[in-house]
């Protein structure tokens, strides 16, 4: 806590919260979740860094897409990132969401996540180690810094594409749109 | 306004409403609210004046005479608002049944009926009063017809056999004392020796205890409150309940007289900590049973049962406190019972006659009003602070602990938790929660509905801000049945025993909520969403199955039940197995054989000649 | 043991081929009409559990090659653990594939055969609910077929989805 | 003067209970052999949720979550802190009790309104735990009012320093153990965890509760902490005469339930209400017996 952080603290105290506290939806979408225990516990303890598993995605501001998206799997995805509230990042977890990885070439993974919902960052790597998640964190944290991680205004703003695109792919959803066109 | 015109009134109206039944509904409406309004208002004048009336001298010398003092007024007034309330709640409710007639004239016979009860002077005119009232009753608990019948049936067996121990009571003290009149009794038990308290105290006791559904007389009660039409059991839970009580308080403090009644018993166990453990277990057991129901009213008809014990707990203590605690629940239940029940009486008039638990729903989206009443209500009933449940409950806790009885304390305060576990599943499973999709086109409850919802629930609220109110009237009564007085200020009571001050608790409550309002508003506000925008772990909310309703509090249910079988009802059920099997068995004896019945009087003849030879007893 | 099992197949059913291959394991092949008698036959000699039932795409010979893979579960006998499966193999034709659903026998079938029929297209006469057990979409080539183009259906399906707005990370 | 201490005491019970939150985190990283955050942590959490827009289902799920914050900082101001008690005049302990009551009430109806199967579970489990913990906790209470005999928390941490050394309080200490053994089932701590499951049923009552919603629930689970705590300090353990030793005694007796909530793992509602009922219940009725046959 040193002299710059209090002066960050004094002038912006919202978006160092935001910073400091990355509560992660527990939902494991993919392969990557078997990386997320290990980050969490002893070994590298990820609430150092404030982020910690949430239970429900009302209570958290980061979403994790661990690992590969399926059809199905996408489909829930979307139904949490809109059930999280407002200032949310999301960050892609492994090559698989980045460009379908190494299921480039299958019927039932989609390929680019974020035409689907908005990512604010992606970790590389074919299930990336905990260290990646920490520098992950830590890009995120300038993100916020500087007010580039706006994933959720994007969705707010692109929200009919977003849509279209959704339901190009899994057909009709369950849901209605979350911000009707009023 | 001398009291036989008021009674002369009160009964002539149930008549001449069922006579104008047949010409037209409206003006039959319109009447019977007319009655039941200038009843209460003429009760309410007669408020702070006690005069005597004697209503018909005839009868073997001994005038039916009608008294009004402080705690007839008090029991009177209660009885006159609840009824007219009630009335007007009906008013919509038994629109468009038949025999609707009938009902309004029962409903304003059975309020004539209390309110004789309770104007009573002598121990007779009391006692026809208590047989119109118990067979009025039966009648409209029975209205519905049905299972309705078998409730009314029980209800009726019960309130004979309480009766019939009141007429003995009469005769017998028309018999020792030749003289019916309360007063005088009073004057005359205070000399006699124990054994005549005993025999009052019991075959008295006895009538009051059946209607007041104390703990071993309760079976009926459930049945009959459930089976009832809504209004009615709103005024059967409120008010009728509460004849027993006015009787025991006359019983124990004015003709046994209060330190008679306090000496009465053995040392080591005096009858009134008899009456608090009985008080004890009339809460403790129905509080947990009330927590298994599944229909709407019979779970609030068990509740009434808990809290008849509390009303019980805290008169048969015998401090100022105590009764003071004890009669303000009496009038604090007969307020938030009564909005339950027509709370439950809106719902089920609203989606088609549905009562069952499981089924309901997320009705604060149709009834707003609705909930709101059933919201005071359960505070009331549970004993939250700015409503009367609290203060009356407060009173009696602190006379437990002060009387140096922490057990019953305990029980007592058990009771209320149990109280909260039933009272939010009644809230929750009707109001909270999705709504079903069968309900979603259910309006709210009709006007002629909400006007009494409104009121009660002004009383509820206004007497728990403010319980000085009630409790002038209830010292007076204090004062005049020998306990010591309480000085009461409008915000509660000042005396240092029983130190309550509602203002203060009050203020308290209501400037944390401002406080909390306050951090709530600095927040970023919400999006308001509907119940499909709901966690479902990343699917979509199922339409209809998403309700968490069904074995409400189901670990407590299944650790509690095998100790909730209700004994006593069993108890009486065999009884009367046992009774139709004995008399089957006497019916064999008339053979239809003009033979046998020779032989019956030769054998009698013979058995008489026998002890005459032996014993020669003439 | 197996050589006196193959005799009495030869005998019982005349079409049938068999041979044990190097690790002792039996291969039948039957034709699709007997598959269920000869199921039958096995699982009364012994061959009391279904391990799964599996399809390969034979597509040069226009056939699609239908495996059941029998073991014994509860052998006595067989205590060294040593037990090898057997293999039961049907041809069916590629254009117009049914089968008879051997659920009667081994109700251990149904998710087997509803994935056969979602991923190569064979319909099971007889099986109580054909609804597909993992995709969620139709296809009109069924995906494990080889002739399924799945670069060409990626590059269709998914590669038209358009980009969203000109954010920073549109790739 | 009455003033300050009005503004002064649910502001320390506040600032007390979220350094009670962020010791707890640090002590169960501690054991979990990892640094774990710093002790501020958890205001950074309440300030970010503070900040974020969520999701509202209605009146009653506002009304039930300002109620639920409301009923604590009321009992916090009926308890005596080391010497300062603002509202002390109207018969404290029963009022206390009581108010214990309108806590679970509040979050009851934002539960039942956010129309959520998960928290109308989560509320039926928390009413049936305190309905668990209250049977010995009212025995604790009553054999402490009996023995002093009076409802006051002042009186009775003014008779403790007095006479602390008669006969009759010893059954007082048959009530303390009960109190200690029910004391993670007051606080809602790991071994009586079952109403915030988060794997089992997402957190209970709180699977709806977002941004603002959620800060008001940490907070009143922060204030019902440093009430369980300041509770058993004042009847059982002497109060203090001034604030700094009541918050040492506050924190050894933090640590002692942190011990028990990192080590046990969390019972089914069913074990913790046969565990309830059966030892506490026991040790603390016949606590209150020896003081009813001790006291006349």
């Amino acid at each position: 806590m040193d002299r710059n952080q209090l002066i960050k603290w004094i002038e912006a105290p919202a978006k160092m919260a935001h910073k400091y506290s990355l509560h992660a939806v527990y939902f494991c979408t993919g392969c990557g979740i078997i990386e997320i225990p290990p980050a969490i516990t002893a070994r590298w303890d990820a609430e150092r860094f404030g982020v910690l598993p949430a239970a429900t995605p009302r209570h958290a501001n980061l979403f994790l897409i661990t690992g590969y998206v399926s059809l199905k799997t996408l489909r829930a995805i979307i139904r949490t990132y809109e059930q999280m509230p407002e200032p949310k990042y999301s960050v892609g977890f492994g090559s698989c969401p980045i460009n379908g990885g190494m299921y480039w070439d299958s019927y039932n993974t989609i390929k680019h996540l974020d035409r689907y919902i908005p990512i604010d960052g992606w970790i590389a790597g074919c299930m990336p180690r905990p260290e990646a998640i920490f520098v992950a964190v830590t890009h995120l944290w300038t993100l916020i810094e500087k007010d580039m991680a706006d994933g959720y205004k994007r969705y707010r703003v692109h929200y009919s594409e977003y849509r279209a695109n959704q339901e190009r792919i899994l057909g009709a959803l369950e849901w209605p749109p979350l911000f009707p066109k009023e | 306004m001398n009291l036989n015109i008021l009674l002369m009134i009160a009964v002539g109206g149930s008549v001449v409403t069922y006579l104008l039944s047949s010409i037209s509904e409206r003006i039959r409406d319109a009447f019977a609210i007319l009655v039941t309004l200038a009843v209460a208002v003429a009760v309410a004048m007669l408020y702070g004046r006690t005069s005597e009336v004697t209503l018909w001298a005839g009868f073997l010398g001994n005038p039916l005479l009608l008294r009004i003092g402080p705690i007839s007024w008090l029991f009177a007034m209660t009885v006159s608002a609840i009824g007219c309330l009630s009335v007007v709640f009906s008013l919509k409710y038994m629109r468009g049944r038949e025999r609707n007639g009938f009902y309004y004239a029962m409903l304003l016979l059975v309020q004539a009926a209390m309110l004789g009860v309770t104007l009573s002077g002598d121990l007779l005119s009391l006692f026809i009063f208590w047989e119109i009232m118990s067979w009025s009753t039966f009648l409209l608990i029975s209205f519905n017809g049905g299972t309705a019948l078998a409730a009314g049936m029980k209800y009726f067996v019960m309130s004979i056999t309480g009766s019939l121990a009141m007429l003995v009571g009469v005769v017998f003290v028309l018999v020792s004392f030749n003289t019916l009149e309360i007063s005088t009794v009073a004057f005359a038990l205070s000399s006699a020796p124990p054994g005549y308290l005993w025999a009052v105290f019991l075959l008295f006791g006895l009538a009051f205890a059946v209607k007041s559904a104390i703990w071993p007389f309760h079976p009926w009660l459930p049945p009959a409150h459930s089976e009832a039409p809504s209004p009615f059991s709103a005024v059967l839970s409120g008010v009728l309940i509460k004849m027993g009580f006015f009787g025991l308080l006359v019983l124990m403090y004015v003709l046994i007289g209060r330190n008679d009644f306090l000496s009465l018993g053995w040392e080591v166990l005096p009858l009134h900590t008899i009456l608090g453990v009985i008080g004890a277990v009339t809460i403790l057991l129905p509080t947990f049973i009330a927590l298994l129901q599944t229909d709407a009213k019979r779970l609030l008809a068990w509740s009434t049962v808990a809290q008849a014990g509390y009303i019980i707990l805290g008169i048969s203590f015998g401090t100022a406190l105590g009764l003071a605690g004890g009669m303000l629940h009496f009038l604090s239940h007969a307020t938030f019972k009564a909005l339950l029940f027509m709370v439950a009486g809106a719902v089920e008039y609203r989606t088609g006659g549905i009562r069952d638990l499981n089924s309901l729903g997320g009705l604060i989206k149709r009834m707003p009003v609705t909930f709101a009443a059933a919201l005071v209500g359960a505070c009331g009933l549970i004993g939250v602070p700015l409503t009367n449940g609290f203060v009356s409950k407060w009173l009696i806790y602190k006379t437990l602990i002060l009387e140096g009885s922490p057990f019953l304390a305990f029980v007592a305060l058990i009771g209320t938790w149990g109280t909260i576990l039933y009272s939010y599943k009644f809230l929750h499973n009707i109001f909270l929660g999705q709504l079903p999709q069968n309900l979603t086109s259910v309006e709210p409850a009709p006007f002629s509905m909400r006007v009494p919802m409104v009121v009660l629930m002004a009383v509820v609220v206004l007497f728990g801000v403010l319980p000085g109110i009630p409790l002038t009237v209830i010292d007076e009564i204090g004062v005049t049945l020998g306990f010591s007085a309480l000085d009461v200020a409008p915000w509660g009571i000042v005396s240092e025993s029983g130190v309550v001050n509602m203002l203060n608790i009050s203020t308290a409550v209501v400037v944390s909520v401002l406080v909390a309002w306050l951090i709530f508003w600095a927040g970023k506000s919400g999006e308001r969403v509907d119940q499909a925008d709901s966690y479902a772990a990343g699917a979509a909310v199922p339409e209809g199955r998403y309700q968490y309703s069904m074995h409400f509090c189901d670990p407590l249910r299944r650790m509690v039940t095998p100790w909730l079988t209700d004994r006593v009802d069993a108890f009486y059920m065999g009884l009367t197995v046992w009774f139709t099997d004995v008399s089957d068995g006497l019916r064999r004896f008339y053979t239809g054989y003009v033979g046998h019945y020779v032989m019956y009087v030769v054998l009698f003849l013979s058995a008489l000649i026998f002890v005459e030879l032996l014993w020669s007893p003439w | 043991m197996s050589d006196s099992l193959r005799d009495r197949l030869e005998v019982v059913f005349k079409d049938i081929s068999s041979e044990v291959d190097v690790d002792g394991r039996l291969t039948v092949h039957a034709n699709p009409a007997s598959v269920l008698s000869v199921l039958g036959f096995l699982k009364d000699d012994g061959y009391d559990y279904l391990v799964l039932v599996s399809c390969i795409d034979w597509i040069d010979e226009g056939a699609l090659e239908v495996v059941y893979v029998l073991s014994r579960y509860l052998d006595p006998a067989d205590t060294d653990g040593g037990r090898v499966p057997m293999l039961l193999k049907t041809r069916v034709p590629r254009e117009s594939p049914v089968l008879a659903s051997s659920i009667e026998i081994f109700p251990v079938a149904e998710p087997h055969e509803r994935e056969i029929h979602e991923l190569f297209g064979i319909r099971f006469y007889g099986h109580p609910r054909l609804t597909p057990l993992f995709l969620e979409r139709e296809y009109e080539v069924p995906p494990f077929r080889k002739d399924f183009d799945t670069r060409q259906y990626v590059e269709e399906v998914f590669g038209n989805v358009p980009p969203v707005g000109e954010g920073t990370q549109a790739l | 003067m009455q003033v300050l201490r009005l503004i002064l005491s649910p502001l320390a019970a506040l600032v007390i209970g979220i350094l009670f939150l962020g010791l707890s985190r640090k002590f169960m990283a501690r054991i979990q052999w990892r640094y774990g955050p710093p002790l501020y942590q958890p205001l950074i959490d309440i300030l970010r949720l503070f900040t974020q827009r969520s999701v509202s289902h209605g009146v009653v799920f506002d009304l039930g979550i300002i109620l639920t914050l409301a009923a604590s900082f009321v009992i916090v101001l009926f308890l005596p802190f080391g010497g300062l008690c603002p509202m002390s005049g109207s018969g404290g302990l029963l009022v206390v009790l009581y108010m214990m009551l309108l806590a679970p009430l509040g979050m009851a109806l934002t539960a039942g309104e956010s129309a959520n199967p998960n928290s109308s579970i989560g509320i039926s489990r928390w009413f049936i735990l305190a309905l668990g913990y209250e049977v010995p906790l009212l025995l604790v209470l009553l054999a402490v009012m009996t023995r002093y005999d009076t409802i006051s928390l002042v009186e009775i941490v003014a008779a403790q320093r007095s006479h602390t050394s008669s006969i009759a309080t010893f059954p007082l200490v048959l009530s303390g153990v009960a109190y200690l053994l029910i004391m993670p089932a007051v606080m809602g701590l790991r071994p009586f965890e079952v109403v915030q499951a988060p794997q089992e049923i997402s957190s209970g009552p709180m699977a709806e509760l977002g941004g603002r919603y959620l800060a008001m629930a940490t907070v009143q689970h922060a204030l019902s902490m440093f009430i369980g705590i300041s509770l058993f300090v004042n009847l059982l353990w002497g109060g203090a005469s001034n604030p700094l030793v009541f918050l040492l005694k506050m924190l050894v007796m933090f640590a002692l339930v942190l011990w028990v909530n990192a080590a046990f793992p969390r019972l089914r509602i069913d074990q913790a209400i046969r565990f309830l009922w059966r030892w506490p219940t026991f040790v603390a009725f016949v606590g209150l017996l020896l003081v009813v046959v001790i006291g006349d």
